[in-house]
């Protein structure tokens, strides 16, 4: 049987609704569903309106649906704001005891406060009623909810545990004994699963560490803060040091001052701290220092809406910075593409001695996916050209030239501290000791030394991805976050008979100009889809291939793309 | 042995006469007699003339952006505790640019040594006001006179807590190779003011004007381990200017407290992605 | 008459029981018992739970970015001084992104008002550590507690040469009326540090805790004019924490120190290209 | 006759080179002569080599020459450097008692010293008694040369002024005596002036202070540093405020309060510092505040070389910030370019509530140019919507609205502190009355609101102007402070035969899209002229209007063009 399921669990901000949508998904994963989830939350802490989106599939599922089977109310503005979004023969569940409405036939109302405190012992537990009842609800196996709860609440001990299970246990009962049978739809367990539960920001926190990174400095901002307090909280068992810096200068600052000194390091802001960190960039590119910097997209400009997703920051990360350097800007569209990705960031950052930009927005950080788990033997360290104790000997004392002149560009790189060697550099243009110069030749050699490392760049970059078939007369285009939607809305086309495909661009810099022209000139018709106003990805590819992309679909409102909205604007256009 | 040979560096851009001829023959001084080699040191520099310092000597060097000397200071101390930090910059650099960032480092008590070139005035680019500029100081920025009260970084060190406070004058070589050693042996942030003459942008300051004015706490009764008098020292400004260290004290320093670092520097860690299974199984 | 109903605003997106609905009531008390009318009051705020005050009220606003209040406040005030100009953020927003600002503007002396909704942790972002989180207090980015000292705001200015310094308490809504009020009929820059319990975010310091320990010093014989005092009740913490006034005194202020703005706000000046005749002379 | 006359005067900074070519200059403007005098100096005080260059000519003139009649040598150095650069029968004036090389016939000695102290009491009288020399080898009117000194030193008592005059006096007397007859080129006055003599900096800053701007916060930078200083100088006078801010997001952030409060209010940097003001620009942005800022390019990354020209932050200027919001970007081509071009960033910035950027270079800021007295009557403020104390009134108590949607997207000003007014405004996204919102909808119409001003900047900005034929087969094209070189250039090359005109470029966004793909369609072959290593301005021109410019004339060692070199680079590819 397909199972194609979608909670969407609302109410306000202080509900604790994410912990609903979470136990939910770590529930189906644990029975080997597929799950995605992903997550509408306000500038706030408490009240307001937010909600959690969690679907279960039989099969991979790459992004969120506009379908709701299951409409989970913590309060009666979800009700009014959510109903419509029902599939028909889709349920309510709610407090009929707290939330008092006219009961429609779809309504299931679940006593969630009065058994949190009887079964429970505190309102507390009203999520995880709920949690319960809905697994009531589709009959699923309570057991694979008790371990998640376990796990869960497991540091707390014994007795969170218990209370939480009991209370999981009421609303589960509650449900399947009043509701069974008027309400069937059931979700089994698929046997059990060796997948992984994590969102985007997990991803690039644990590639970070997977690669080696020791240092991360950073200023919380949304949405990467939990990348950065992630790291932070694995700092005593990795061998990891966190510095939550004064502000954004400081952060990209220290990270400069980390990768000169040999360490891999990072920092994580979003756009606008970006802005802040500019100047660091720069200075990362004439020092030839390899430094990562992950950034969230959100809408802006300035503080714009700080929760919500955006791909409005694609040509500032490329233009960012006064004068010409080499950089790489990668834009993850998945969970796996954000690990995988990380991981390349800092060789890339170490072989080129350039810094890295790995580009995500919101809804890829917070919105968490079932992958396979990350084959850890798979990953390769490239620290590039990197001088040991011996060469640095066997060169002579004090010969080593951190700017050296090389073909590549690339000037091997050694450790300050080495015996018979200093490391010099300078934010002022210099010479290859790393000295500061006036003169118009070493500039004009150096200034062509650090461009020449970008030839090097290109031919580590893999070209975009085509998902479809290779000659599909549509071509939809898309970067970041966006994958999913658009992947899917290719499977919905296609069964509709629209002879369409994907073109993904998971690294926009160096920009992969011959594939995509050679991708555009086959397709009768190409889309691109993004989360901006003005298309920046369009006006990349126009800029780079000279060719233009006929349709934009563009949505700015800081709320991710559905499947269903991309299959209307293709279609508009496509039978128009 | 290390000598003053061993730090000898390239020719200079300073004016004849300028104070930060003496400040790096100080710093130079204090690392010899340290027995310091030159690759054990890292300068970390601020832009203006006084972050030019170490480009006319020889130790690993990382000229910094304008302000940002302390942070990327800080970053390389995390990522190598073994090495001597030293981090170097102008009034304008570290005052002014700067000034977030060194608060911030005292809170920390990261253990660098800090020295300020401080000549009231931005040189580099020409004689502007500077934080520190005394009231109604005449300048190209400030046409009727300096109309801010002057920043006082002994007195704001002091009052966040920061545990070496000191200031030296270039006018003092002996003294001030004294107060670089014993800042660079003070676990934790050490300040090191500088009065330093600019004799092209700074008429009012000027070698007489400063030595004029400076006396030695050495020798006199001052106890420097006393947090209110060093802050009533601290504001002494005008007929009499104090010079020594101001303040100091004992506390653990962010790297101290840091349980990565007593396995040994981040950077001598290994790197090894197979020791990360740990991780992914919290996912599973 | 101005009353409260005047500065009522819309819904806020605050916690219940935050403290800081007690601070924006306090601000409009203020601002009614000077019997001033929304319009000639400007707040600038920054970014974070603090900085959203302004939306919860009626005046002229301007909400600037996180850290950076205080110098768009400036810059408004020297373009009309004759605003009622108050600066309101958080403590991340205050003293960790803007530390340099308020550094300088204590320098300046300009004649604004800065409210520090100071909660020792950021709210906005869901309960990091903040500069001024007492240490080892465990945090989302500090899992083994707080390793910096915490940061003094009000030690620091008084060390800057503040003009008021003052603490208030959210648990003290009278006490800080009259603090405001003190505030913005004082000449300068006046600081009101104010103790703010975060109900979410900061379990350690608590409504409970911040009243075991809050004391008034008015009514006990603190003198609030000598600076060395000030220094040291301002560096009291812990047991006992003293709210009030805890340094106040008289100096220029930047604004009366421009000779440009005696002859009123530079937003009522006439631009006139034709009067700039003689810049052109000079060229010839 | 023709005048094509180049001095260099070289020596060490702090020598005072400047004076002498600033009072040369001077002298010849008040003669009716027109000049062109750029500087080239090293990032220090005192010491290394700096040189100043002055061309003089009976016409127009807009940019430096290559080649040297009169080399005035202050060392022995400046000697060695520029000797080849000397045209035949180019003269070396220098102090043989002090340098000592073997004199060749062209080189005439003076003591410049002894001069100095017997004549001016001082050596500071050196460059003084060079002047003198200067002008006597040319026997030009030394009383034009005693009025530019008696203005110079005016201010610092008649004595100074009558030692200086003695000092050029003795080196005039001294030069004419010894080697009129010898050396026989001759300058004359061509009647009395009433051109200005003024740099880009002061243009600009007299630019802005015409334009009624009364607020400037900034930080000291290389390039700009003089246009603070010019405009703090004349506060007092002009009613004007300057504050010298502690770095450049202090002073982006008060230029920002100050545009709010309802003053026109501008900030000058360099890119690098401009790197720290772009956070600051999206909140111009977002909050709708006109600012306008100065960006003076040097070469980078980072501090790079920080007294020298460059034209690579152009693309910079253009993606700066989070998100998408209307700016506009000026690139003056000459002194009255960027005087008028400063009055009107002013009047769009406010009549559009945007930020606008001057981007000029090191090259403009301090070269110094004869040019004709601006016309303060055709001075036009434009200060846009702003709604008096009586539309207030009109409106009904507190019903204004900061940003209320209109079809042209700009929403009336207020001041605020106007009876019955609030105005509110948020670096969040916001609702029509500046109150911070969350909601998809105002969201939308909000950045579409932005977006719209950007219609109405367009059709303000007149489009590019060419210089030369229409229809020329070649086009060079450029922007910024290569205009003279690359104008000069198309004389020389006309004259040569070939049939080439230019098309400058003085506003680069909105980008003039139509006009320069005009153009390039009806040019056979097509040249960018420009300061750095990618070829920006032919990549905005791709992007803009998808068409390839030929060829790339580039040049990023920090030195400006000359003509000869665009004259011979041209040459290579249309004969080759
Ligand atoms: C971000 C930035 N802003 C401004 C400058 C220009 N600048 C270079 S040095 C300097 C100030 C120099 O004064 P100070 O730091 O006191 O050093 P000094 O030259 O006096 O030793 C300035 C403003 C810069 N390089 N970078
Ligand atoms: C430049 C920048 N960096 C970071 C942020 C994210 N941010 C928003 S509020 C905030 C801190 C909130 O703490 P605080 O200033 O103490 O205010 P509170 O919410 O506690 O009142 C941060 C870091 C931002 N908006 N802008
Ligand atoms: S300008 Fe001043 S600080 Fe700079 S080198 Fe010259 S004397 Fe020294
Ligand atoms: S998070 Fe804290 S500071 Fe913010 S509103 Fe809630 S209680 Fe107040
Ligand atoms: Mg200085
Ligand atoms: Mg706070």
């Amino acid at each position: 049987m397909t199972i194609d399921f979608t909670f969407k669990i609302g109410g306000e901000a202080g509900q604790g609704l994410q912990s609903i949508g979470y136990a939910l998904s770590k529930a189906f994963a644990k029975g080997g569903l597929y799950v995605f989830l992903n997550q509408d939350y306000e500038s706030r802490i408490r009240g307001g309106h937010t909600f959690v989106q969690v679907r279960v599939r039989n099969e991979p599922v790459y992004t969120l649906s506009e379908e709701v089977n299951m409409l989970i109310a913590l309060n009666k503005e979800t009700i009014d704001l959510h109903k419509t979004e029902l599939v028909k023969g889709g349920a309510i569940i709610f407090d009929g005891e707290k939330i008092p409405i006219k009961a429609e036939d779809n309504c299931y109302s679940v006593p969630l406060e009065k058994l949190a405190l009887e079964k429970g012992g505190s309102k507390i537990m009203i999520n995880t009623v709920a949690t319960g009842a809905a697994m009531g609800m589709l009959d699923y196996d309570f057991n694979l909810l008790a371990d998640v709860l376990s796990e869960e609440f497991g540091r707390k001990g014994k007795d969170v545990v218990e209370s939480n299970v009991k209370a999981a246990r009421a609303g589960y009962d509650y449900a399947k004994e009043n509701y069974r049978g008027k309400y069937d739809f059931t979700i089994r367990p698929l046997g059990s699963s060796k997948r992984m539960f994590l969102n985007g920001s997990e991803a690039i926190a644990t590639g970070a560490i997977v690669a080696g990174c020791k240092f991360m400095a950073g200023y919380p901002m949304t949405p990467t803060s939990l990348i950065l307090e992630f790291f932070a909280s694995k700092a005593r068992d990795y061998n990891l040091v966190f510095v939550q810096s004064e502000d954004e200068l400081a952060a990209i600052n220290m990270v400069i001052g980390a990768g000169y000194a040999g360490v891999r390091a990072m920092t994580a802001t979003a756009g606008d701290g970006f802005a802040l960190m500019v100047e660091g960039l720069g200075q990362a590119g004439m020092t030839e220092t390899p430094i990562v910097a992950v950034v969230g997209q959100r809408p802006g400009p300035a503080v714009g809406l700080p929760t919500r997703t955006s791909q409005a920051d694609l040509l500032f990360m490329i233009g960012a910075g006064n004068d010409e350097f080499p950089r790489a800007v990668f834009t993850p569209s998945t969970i796996e593409d954000a690990f995988w990705l990380t991981i390349k960031a800092f060789n890339i950052a170490e072989k080129y001695q350039i810094p890295v930009i790995i580009l995500i927005d919101q809804h890829l950080a917070d919105s968490y996916r079932t992958v396979d788990r990350f084959d850890l033997s798979k990953v390769k360290i490239e620290r590039g050209e990197m001088l040991s104790e011996e060469q640095i000997k066997a060169m002579g004392p004090y010969n080593y030239k951190r700017h050296q002149f090389t073909e590549s560009g690339v000037s091997p790189r050694a450790i300050p501290g080495t015996p018979g060697c200093l490391v010099v550099t300078d934010a002022d243009e210099h010479n290859e000791e790393g000295h500061i110069i006036e003169d118009a030749e070493t500039r004009t050699k150096m200034v062509l030394k650090r461009l020449r490392k970008f030839e090097g760049v290109k031919k580590e970059i893999e070209p975009p991805k085509i998902y479809g078939p290779e000659d599909a007369k549509i071509t939809l285009i898309g970067w970041g976050s966006t994958y999913g939607a658009i992947r899917e809305a290719v499977d919905t086309l296609r069964k509709d008979g629209i002879d369409v495909n994907m073109l993904y661009i998971n690294v926009v810099w160096p920009f992969p100009k011959d594939e995509v022209s050679l991708v555009l000139s086959k397709a009768e018709m190409s889309f691109v889809i993004e989360n901006n106003a003005t298309g920046q990805l369009a006006y990349l590819i126009k800029s780079e291939t000279g060719r233009e992309v006929n349709e934009k679909i563009l949505k700015f409102d800081g709320r991710p793309f559905s499947p269903t909205h991309i299959v209307k604007e293709v279609k508009k256009k496509v039978k128009g | 042995m290390v000598t003053l040979k061993d730090y000898e560096g390239g020719p200079t851009a300073w004016c004849p006469g300028c104070g930060n001829f003496s400040i790096l023959l100080a710093v130079k001084r204090a690392l010899v007699e340290m027995n310091l080699e030159p690759y054990q040191v890292l300068i970390v520099s601020g832009i203006g003339q006084a972050g030019k310092l170490p480009h006319y000597m020889r130790c690993n060097t990382l000229n910094a952006l304008h302000g940002r000397a302390v942070p990327e200071a800080i970053g390389a101390k995390l990522a190598n505790h073994e090495l001597k930090v030293i981090a170097v910059g102008g009034d304008g650099d570290g005052y002014g640019e700067g000034g977030n960032h060194f608060m911030h480092a005292i809170l920390r008590n990261i253990d660098i040594t800090y020295i300020v070139h401080n000549n009231q005035i931005y040189g580099l680019t020409k004689g502007q006001a500077s934080p520190t500029s005394d009231k109604g100081f005449v300048t190209k920025t400030t046409p009727e006179g300096v109309i801010s009260l002057p920043f006082n970084p002994l007195a704001l060190a002091i009052s966040l807590g920061a545990t070496f406070v000191s200031r030296g004058f270039a006018g003092e070589v002996d003294h001030l190779v004294e107060l670089i050693k014993k800042a660079m042996q003070h676990k934790g942030f050490a300040l090191v003011d500088v009065l330093q003459p600019c004799v092209t942008f700074n008429k009012l300051n000027t070698w007489e004007w400063y030595r004029k004015r400076v006396y030695k706490l050495e020798g006199t009764d001052y106890d420097h381990t006393n947090r209110l008098t060093a802050f009533q020292k601290a504001l002494e400004w005008g007929d009499r200017i104090p010079i020594g260290i101001i303040y100091k004290s004992d506390r653990l320093t962010f790297d101290e407290q840091l349980p990565t670092l007593k396995k040994g520097p981040l950077v001598k860690q290994k790197i090894d992605p197979l020791a990360c299974e740990k991780i992914l199984d919290e996912f599973m």
